[in-house]
């Protein structure tokens, strides 16, 4: 087992490939992705509907390192359509050890 | 001739059960999936029809349509806006965001006029459907423009990038790549198998818009949560909006186009109507400081309901009167 | 004539196909959603059918019809409340939410009765829709008033919350709206328009029932896992339950309402069947103390299986009897 | 980043407008609904399915305050209906700091 | 006679509009329990049809299609698994994954067929039909068997229970149960139950499938960016095999089985489709060393519209010319 | 409230099956699933599609000593097929006390 963060973002269903992307960039690999997600915050109500703005939920696990870089390139995304980011510590049961 | 009866057609019979269910808090709920499944029949059998018809009739004849509804697509949401602004005096990116929704149009809308068309027996012009396609994309370019213009100054890193993808779902998004496709593939298909996916596509087709109707009653009625957050002068918009470009639409497709009845009726509904597909994932990522409760409950929760049951017979209405003229 | 071959409709073969998938543990599921969808459309083909086959009948004709599933719907639950608590001898709150189910009907099981008629070509009457549509709300009732007083002495705080919201859902429940909104749009709307949407609803009503038929089998065997937990004489009750709410609604059908064949084995479908949709989460609701594991296990896995495929053809041969003498 | 509490609430379907009524009382807005969860517990195996009878799972982020008035509220439907409530700390990634 | 305007029947050419969606990253996006649902219904309607075509034929005449069904199910993996392993030298574990996918079948590309010929008005043998339930099975257990000799020396603890888990679900995977299943009540139905049936699984099923095809049009699409990890030598086989496979197939059905030419194209398929649906599963079950990117790539991305598009006019032209040798 | 430990588990949707037969096996009666998840790992993206190939989401709370056999049992099941488990610590609002 090995301590790892662990970034849980709710975010916009439009907004995931952005976000995706940026993963991408800073070199973040694994995620894990639960569609279809509703809830409430700041901004109203959000629900799945026809209109495709219900929210999708993201777990990233990783050291504490990326997690840093992650939470910087998220924060502005949140900044700007809303959401929700919340780190905490997680031990990750390593497939071989 | 027009009476009251021809309101009770069951597309706007269905529409009004959704609505009185969901007031009565009923725990009557559509899967979205099966709303999304609903959507993509409808606007696939919309377009094989479309496209069918089309074939038959001079492509010339639809060069003025075409532009006809590029035409209206831009000039509608800088009409909004600006009521929006100086009327309503509501912010300006606000003002973008619901300005972009009544630029484009609702097929759902679109679709039960159709019904109400058929239910009278009145014909119509096979050109509104190339038109229905068109219009979801400009008024999505209309409302980043307004807002760019409306933001510039307080610049943001993201607007680029932004810009570029809104641009491209404006062209791409389902909606449009669906009514083209099956547009084109009922314009070319070889007769023998259209003939084959036509039972499906046709015969169905004014039953699975019923429950379509009856789901989207459901989701007009949810919105009405939202009316004091809209406000008054807000919800006047809703409805004066429509009859507003309602009555640009009848004058086009009129005196423009030069169509019957059934079809001036159509393009009335394509002005009037406010689209709640499309656009409104567009506005939310090209102007997220914009409120989504607005435009949403706006295009579905007034101008939509208002449309069904009341507009509809209404340009109808005004649409055989300037038949008669 | 009744023979066995009767047993070989499509809907009643779905079934056991279904049932048999889950038997041999194969990976055939349906999407939850699409099991809701095919409910809702069975809902609202079986509404729509019957309101406009009422609408050609005389008003007065259907109040006894009403007066009959009231008096059902409130009858059968204390019927079962007795049996469970002196014969099966389980405890009050599970007895009440068990009894409950048995007031309410299976939308199901009624279909697949008419599909059983109507592969015979045995006419049937209009009114035991209606039945249907009634008889969801007042088991409801029933089960919470016998939760009530099972219960009274060790109150609990929220209970008066509790029930307003259920006598709420009792009468708005998803299956009563769509029933009763889609009966009166059958037989109200013009003509013109719900022909144009029939062919979806009725031309396509026994394949999609049979497709409900399919899932439901699945689901029906899935619960018998639980048979251990409900015990012999609980199991017992699933069937002589039916057996002996078939027999009231005979009595009922024939001699109360004077229907034929046809009319006489639908109310006796409607007595004997055991709600699985609207029941369940209200009784859950209701009565947490009751578990699902026995109400569940014994409508679905048990009552329902039974019904389909030995229940109705068994009333049916009763019926004919009854009609013969 | 700032320290809060993360309740994870899992509940039937049935209560979750219940459960939000109650958070509106006590002036909790922001949560996170994941619908259509399935699980086992003491009383049995819930899985989605026609009765409605399944799952949701719902997060909540908030202050040690909030989330003590929280609990509270979930705990008499918890007693009544079954269901789990966890209760674990986290750091929120606040927008503009 | 066939020619290029046969390509243009709308099963293809929807097929084509969701590649092209898709390529142009539209956000049109099918919900996948819609594509379990036509999934359903097409398995269903498949089988029931010809069910009833097979109750019309002596019960001898399919013992020859089973048989050659077994014969191409156990030996096209074989085949390919040579040549995974000579030609295009790829390791044992990815060989035998792969090979499994193109021993098994692939229904939409079957339906697809059955699409093309009905739109040329080519008659077609019953057969097929079982032989298309029958080869999802062979394949998986035959992929079991290469692995295992793979593996043979390293061997893992799950593996008796894996093996044990896979041969069980070869023969009850919801594919195999939905084809027999529904053959079996379309042979045994009585024809007054099959007949208020069939205007669901029949009059609407080239509509389905149309709809079914736009969204695997999608699905292939969406494997394209995996074809830098597939490598040129196995995109080369994606389309080899489904030649080979076809050429085999095209010899068994008219010289083994005596087919005319819509039979012996529907033979020519069965042997060149590869499965996308049942097989994967089991596969990753079975070979989790393997790379569901090599083998969902080659099935669904190279395979399938290879197929679709070229491959179906071909067999069919081929057969064609055999019958006129 | 009694201290946890918190497991997530994702696996791919074929085995869920085999894992809860793990679980039954040591004994975990508890567990909360989310299913149709999504994601991507060191074994490319894993989305929902006709394949059954999509991701489950798994959570169970328990005791320490539980938590050290739900490691032994999922540990080899991740080694053969990919998949995270993350552990990490909660309080579990008991119902009654
Ligand atoms: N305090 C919270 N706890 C859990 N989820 C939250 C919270 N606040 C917001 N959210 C989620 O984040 C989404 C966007 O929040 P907001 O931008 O505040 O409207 C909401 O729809 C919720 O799903
Ligand atoms: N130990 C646990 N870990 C995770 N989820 C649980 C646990 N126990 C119960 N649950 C969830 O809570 C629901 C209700 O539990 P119960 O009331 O114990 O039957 C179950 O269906 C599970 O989804
Ligand atoms: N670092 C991570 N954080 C969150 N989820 C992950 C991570 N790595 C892998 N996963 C999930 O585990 C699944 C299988 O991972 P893998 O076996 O690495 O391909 C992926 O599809 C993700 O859903
Ligand atoms: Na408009
Ligand atoms: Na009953
Ligand atoms: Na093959």
């Amino acid at each position: 087992m090995k301590p790892v963060k662990r970034i849980e973002i709710v975010i916009e269903e439009i907004e995931l490939e952005n976000v995706i992307d940026e993963l991408d960039r800073i070199g973040v690999v694994g995620y894990t992705i639960v569609p279809r997600a509703g809830g409430r915050g700041e901004r109203g109500v959000r629900y799945e509907s026809v209109q495709g703005l219900g929210n999708v939920l993201m777990t990233i696990a990783c050291d504490e390192q990326q997690a840093a870089r992650v939470i910087e390139v998220i924060r502005p995304i949140l900044k700007r359509y809303g959401g929700v980011c919340l780190v905490s510590d997680a031990m990750w049961v390593i497939h071989d050890s | 001739m027009f009476s009251l009866s021809s309101m009770l057609i069951p597309a706007i019979l269905f529409f009004a059960l959704g609505f009185f269910a969901q007031l009565v808090r009923s725990d009557l709920k559509f899967p979205p999936d099966l709303t999304k499944a609903l959507s993509i029949y409808l606007l696939v059998g919309i377009g094989l029809h479309g496209g069918m018809e089309l074939a038959k009739v001079d492509p010339a004849g639809a060069i003025g349509a075409v532009v006809a509804a590029v035409g209206l697509g831009l000039g509608l949401p800088v009409i909004a806006y600006l009521i929006l602004l100086l009327a309503v005096r509501i912010d300006r990116l606000n003002a973008a965001a619901i300005a972009a929704h009544y630029g484009s149009v609702s097929a759902g809308t679109f679709v039960t006029a159709i019904a109400f068309l058929e239910s009278l027996k009145v014909p119509y012009e096979s050109q509104p459907v190339i038109m229905l396609a068109i219009m979801e994309s400009p008024a999505i370019i209309i409302g980043l423009v307004l807002a760019n213009m409306a933001r510039r100054g307080n610049g943001n890193g993201h607007d680029k990038r932004v810009s570029r993808e809104l641009v491209h779902d404006a062209f791409t998004n389902g909606s449009v790549v669906l009514l083209l496709g099956s547009m084109l593939i009922g314009a070319i298909a070889q007769p023998a198998g259209l003939n084959k996916i036509l039972p499906f596509y046709e015969t169905m087709f004014m039953g699975v818009l019923s429950l379509f109707l009856l789901d989207m009653g459901m989701e007009a009625s949810r919105r009405i949560g939202d009316f004091g957050k809209v406000g008054p002068s807000l919800l006047v918009f809703g409805i004066a909006m429509p009859l507003l470009g309602g009555a640009i639409g009848l004058a086009v497709g009129h005196w423009v186009l030069g169509f019957g009845v059934g079809g001036t009726l159509l393009v009335a509904v394509l002005a009037a109507s406010a689209s709640y597909i499309a656009v409104p994932p567009a506005m939310r990522l090209a102007i997220p400081e914009a409120s989504p409760a607005l435009f949403l409950t706006l295009s579905l929760g007034v101008t939509f309901p208002f449309n069904i049951v009341l507009g509809i017979p209404l340009y109808f209405g005004a649409a055989q009167w300037l038949a008669s003229q």
